[in-house]
């Protein structure tokens, strides 16, 4: 973990409210996929945490989607100018688990960080299924991307406007010998009852600090209160509790 | 003694910044990012009697220069605490470290301070009377000046170390609050927690945290504390820490001015990991814009 | 009536905006920036019995996202601003107007607001009992439910105009208070006034403001704000007026979730002359977004 | 009165501490010498009142002092910045009792408004005398500006380094028909006292909103209480009351 600045080189709309931003700096802090990085936006009291989604030599790509008032001034910034960075945040996926043929389902903006995830799966010489959920056709990205990196891609809207009609879990592929996943929180329950094997699950939650400080994220699993942006924000399937 | 030292209750203290309960875990978060033997001290994790999750989330909104939380107390309960969490403390910082308490009852206080006060390494019980009082229909103990002293006697019977009272500013009269706390053997004040405060999501039109409302605490509280400091340090007689929105080396001073002895910091921690440090590092910049020759000289400076 | 218009104790406003008293002058001063009609009503400049020029400068002090002011009620006195001040107000403005009344003894409040329940363009009579009560040791009226209601009770007892009283939030129960407000005929509730806040200069070591302290507002406060309106509206029947740092159509709409009939703007009329028409402009589009029909259906919606 | 948006054509430092801003937009509101502007910056709640030194078609000059965290920042802006101004603030200086040959008194930062004044008074034909003071010789700015206009200018510094050495008191002409003055309270005080003719004062006071709303800057006259944002900044010598 570490405060880095960051230049902006790239910020662009990629699918509907959705932007990549494209950093430059001492990126060396992030260490495994599904780990986030902390950006202090000039005029918001607390950092947005923003989800890894490549990172290559000094390059930080990052994918979000415009929602709040600090998303969207973040798709108003320009090359050449510079955010700090809380980087290397959180657990990020074990890859130690993933078997020959792992699965990957994202949803939305859960999406990025299974690219990350996906390159290293393919580095590993592993035979990488991806299954990507959308609400609708101007909101897909990166189905292209995933599929350069040779895995097998199947998109999913809830519209039917492009791809399986429905939800993720709506198209499973036969066999898998582990899966990854990460998205809004239905998703994740909806995964979580349709899946056959294990896998890791990537959670969202409300931060105050993104380092384990706070205890504004915690949440209970079956080997105890871990916090999100720490312990987490990757939990293995063994050990989740749903609330409610 | 350096510039920067000041004395906390008899206590020296390299200079007077103490990260505050809540904001700074158990230290060793923070030792991944700088040494904290730089901290005058620091208050750790607010501790209870027994274990606790604390509240559903979310826990955390967003405000204009600040910050709302009901983290609810989540800790392991005063014996784990002991057990596992100082261990860890005690590897990472060498100087006395701040305990701070929180209870539901009168006696959850006597019982969690009396276990701490068998711990060498604790030089400070920070005595937070700010949570709901079960025996007393559920007001903070922090809102009643008996409810208050109550605590306070019952603390100082089970331990020899020095008592600070840390208060609400949820209240009409702190000045009272703070001299029945006095009166009943406190050995100093700390003030302020946060301010109960609440924000509503407009596209779900829930409260943003799950609880309702919140403490209210960050930049935007500054001006609240600087006031309540300056009428509790005009008030009493033991030392006064002073807290709340504290976020550059000039607040530290100011505050300071205002009456406090010794400054917490606390959100600004969780916004910058290095903020301590950073103001540590700041004051004997600004002490010499302000021709400040020791900081102790300042203390209730205010003309 | 259209979908901005809210109904404030049987008077029906174009819109739920009010800029706040002591921020708007008698109006004349902001029809020099746009037409001032386009604004549900205002509440004029805190009228005494006497004329009274205030407390000594520096008044002023600047916070995070806020300021102190301790302009101490400056006003020409009931008799000066019905004969020279409400004149030039209704060369301006031509919707019914809150006159907001201070004083220091129980018939200060009544005398004044006898001489003003005469005047036809004064929709509302808006009682701040955030002064200190002279006869009652100094201490605000606002903050003892007793005393707030004797002052309700001898308003009630001069006017048939609807009588709001506006509370400070500087206590430990302001449901207690608006309740006592309530009990003792008050037609609604306004809140919340300002915070008390302090701020020292470090150059001089002296406060910034000559009082010493003063009411802090702006931005900062707008979660307390919206804490208490939430508590308020909540325990009382009669309605609500919320403020407090509202500075945008978004503030607006969570402070009416929170349970506000309408909404005071204060402060941010001061940084920006043309703040409470930006506010009215935005607020069809942002009552868009959030999918509101009309207004009147989102007070107290909060889930 | 009008809020404009104003750019930042020139900012530079031309004495210690003391920086021009020169500023393009529409002035138009800008109708007498010793008028201010209230400008917005980031981060900054309230407003920062400063006096036109110069206006000249859509050109605004003005001169600060870098002494708090408000005018440090101004002081690190760049040309091309745009700037909120509530513009055309104040009374203003009134000329029509200037007399023939009229003396300006400027301390400090207090010189910047008479320059505007001069001019207009050298348009009116008047013979235009000018006493200018500051601490020190690294202090002085516009001396010759003001001689540029035509106007008989003596400098003096509190330490001698430069001019006469003590204040603008020490260096009052022998005859002169009337006085304009601006600069710190003692220094008005002094000339209050000092003088034999009648004049004019500029005062300073923190404000609130600038344009006459909060009353966060009353003081008492002779002829009332008054708003030094919009009854003043400018008061006559016969009505000043001194508090103290």
């Amino acid at each position: 973990m570490k405060d880095v600045l960051l230049t902006i080189t790239e910020n662009k709309n990629i699918a509907k409210d959705v932007f990549r931003m494209v950093l430059a700096g001492d990126v060396s802090e992030i260490t495994a996929p599904g780990q986030f990085v902390n950006l202090k936006l000039n005029g918001f009291y607390l950092r947005r945490p923003i989800s890894v989604c490549d990172v290559n030599g000094d390059r930080l790509t990052l994918i979000y989607k415009a929602v709040g008032h600090g998303t969207e001034a973040m798709a108003q910034m320009t090359p050449g100018k510079t955010l700090w960075a809380l980087s290397g945040l959180g657990n990020g996926y074990d890859l130690s688990t993933a078997g020959d043929a792992p699965l990957l389902l994202g949803g939305g903006v859960g999406v990025p960080p299974l690219y990350l995830l996906a390159k290293r799966l393919r580095d590993a010489g592993k035979t990488v299924t991806a299954v990507l959920g959308f609400n609708t056709k101007d909101e897909i990205f990166f189905a292209e991307e995933f599929r350069a990196l040779g895995a097998d891609v199947t998109v999913t809207t809830a519209d039917g406007s492009c791809g399986v009609k429905g939800f993720v879990t709506d198209a499973l592929p036969e066999t898998y010998d582990y899966f990854y996943c990460c998205g809004p929180q239905p998703m994740l329950k909806a995964v979580f009852r349709a899946t056959a094997t294990s896998g890791q699950f990537s959670f969202e939650e409300r931060m105050g600090c993104g380092f384990g400080a706070c205890m504004g994220c915690s949440c209970k699993t079956v080997t105890g209160y871990k916090r999100i942006c720490k312990d987490g924000p990757v939990l293995k399937k063994e050990e989740i509790l749903w609330e409610d | 003694m350096g510039r920067l030292s000041v004395n906390l209750c008899g206590i020296e203290l390299d200079n007077p910044v103490i990260p505050a309960s809540g904001t700074f875990g158990y230290g060793y978060e923070f030792a991944a990012f700088y040494d904290i033997n730089c901290l005058g001290t620091f208050s750790f994790k607010g501790t209870t009697k027994d274990p606790r999750f604390g509240n559903p989330t979310p826990r955390i909104a967003e405000c204009t220069a600040g910050m709302i939380n009901a983290v609810g107390l989540q800790n392991p309960g005063v014996d784990k605490v002991i057990a596992e969490e100082l261990p860890k403390l005690q590897a990472v910082f060498h100087k006395p470290v701040m305990a701070n308490v929180s209870g539901f009852a009168v006696e959850d206080y006597a019982e969690t301070c009396a276990k701490l006060d068998k711990q060498p390494l604790v030089g400070w019980l920070e005595v937070n009377v700010s949570c709901p009082n079960v025996h007393g229909g559920g007001m903070s103990f922090g809102v009643q000046p008996d409810a208050a002293a109550q605590v306070v006697r019952a603390v100082k019977a089970v331990t020899a170390k020095p008592v600070i009272v840390k208060l609400s500013p949820n209240v009409t009269d702190i000045v009272a609050i703070a001299k029945a706390c006095e009166d009943a053997g406190a050995d100093g004040i700390s003030l302020i927690n946060t301010l109960l405060g609440m924000r509503i999501d407009l596209k779900t039109r829930k409260p943003v945290i799950a609880n309702t409302m919140g403490g209210f605490s960050g930049p935007a509280v500054f001006p609240v504390a600087v006031r309540m400091v300056y009428q509790v340090a005009h008030a009493v007689e033991i030392p006064v820490v002073g807290m709340g929105g504290v976020s550059s080396a000039e607040d530290v001073i100011e505050m300071m001015l205002a009456g406090a002895t010794a400054v917490e910091v606390g959100t600004a921690n969780l916004i910058d990991p290095y903020a301590s440090k950073k103001i540590i590092d700041d004051l004997p910049r600004v002490m010499d814009t302000y021709r400040i020759e020791n900081l102790t000289d300042i203390i209730k400076g205010v003309r």
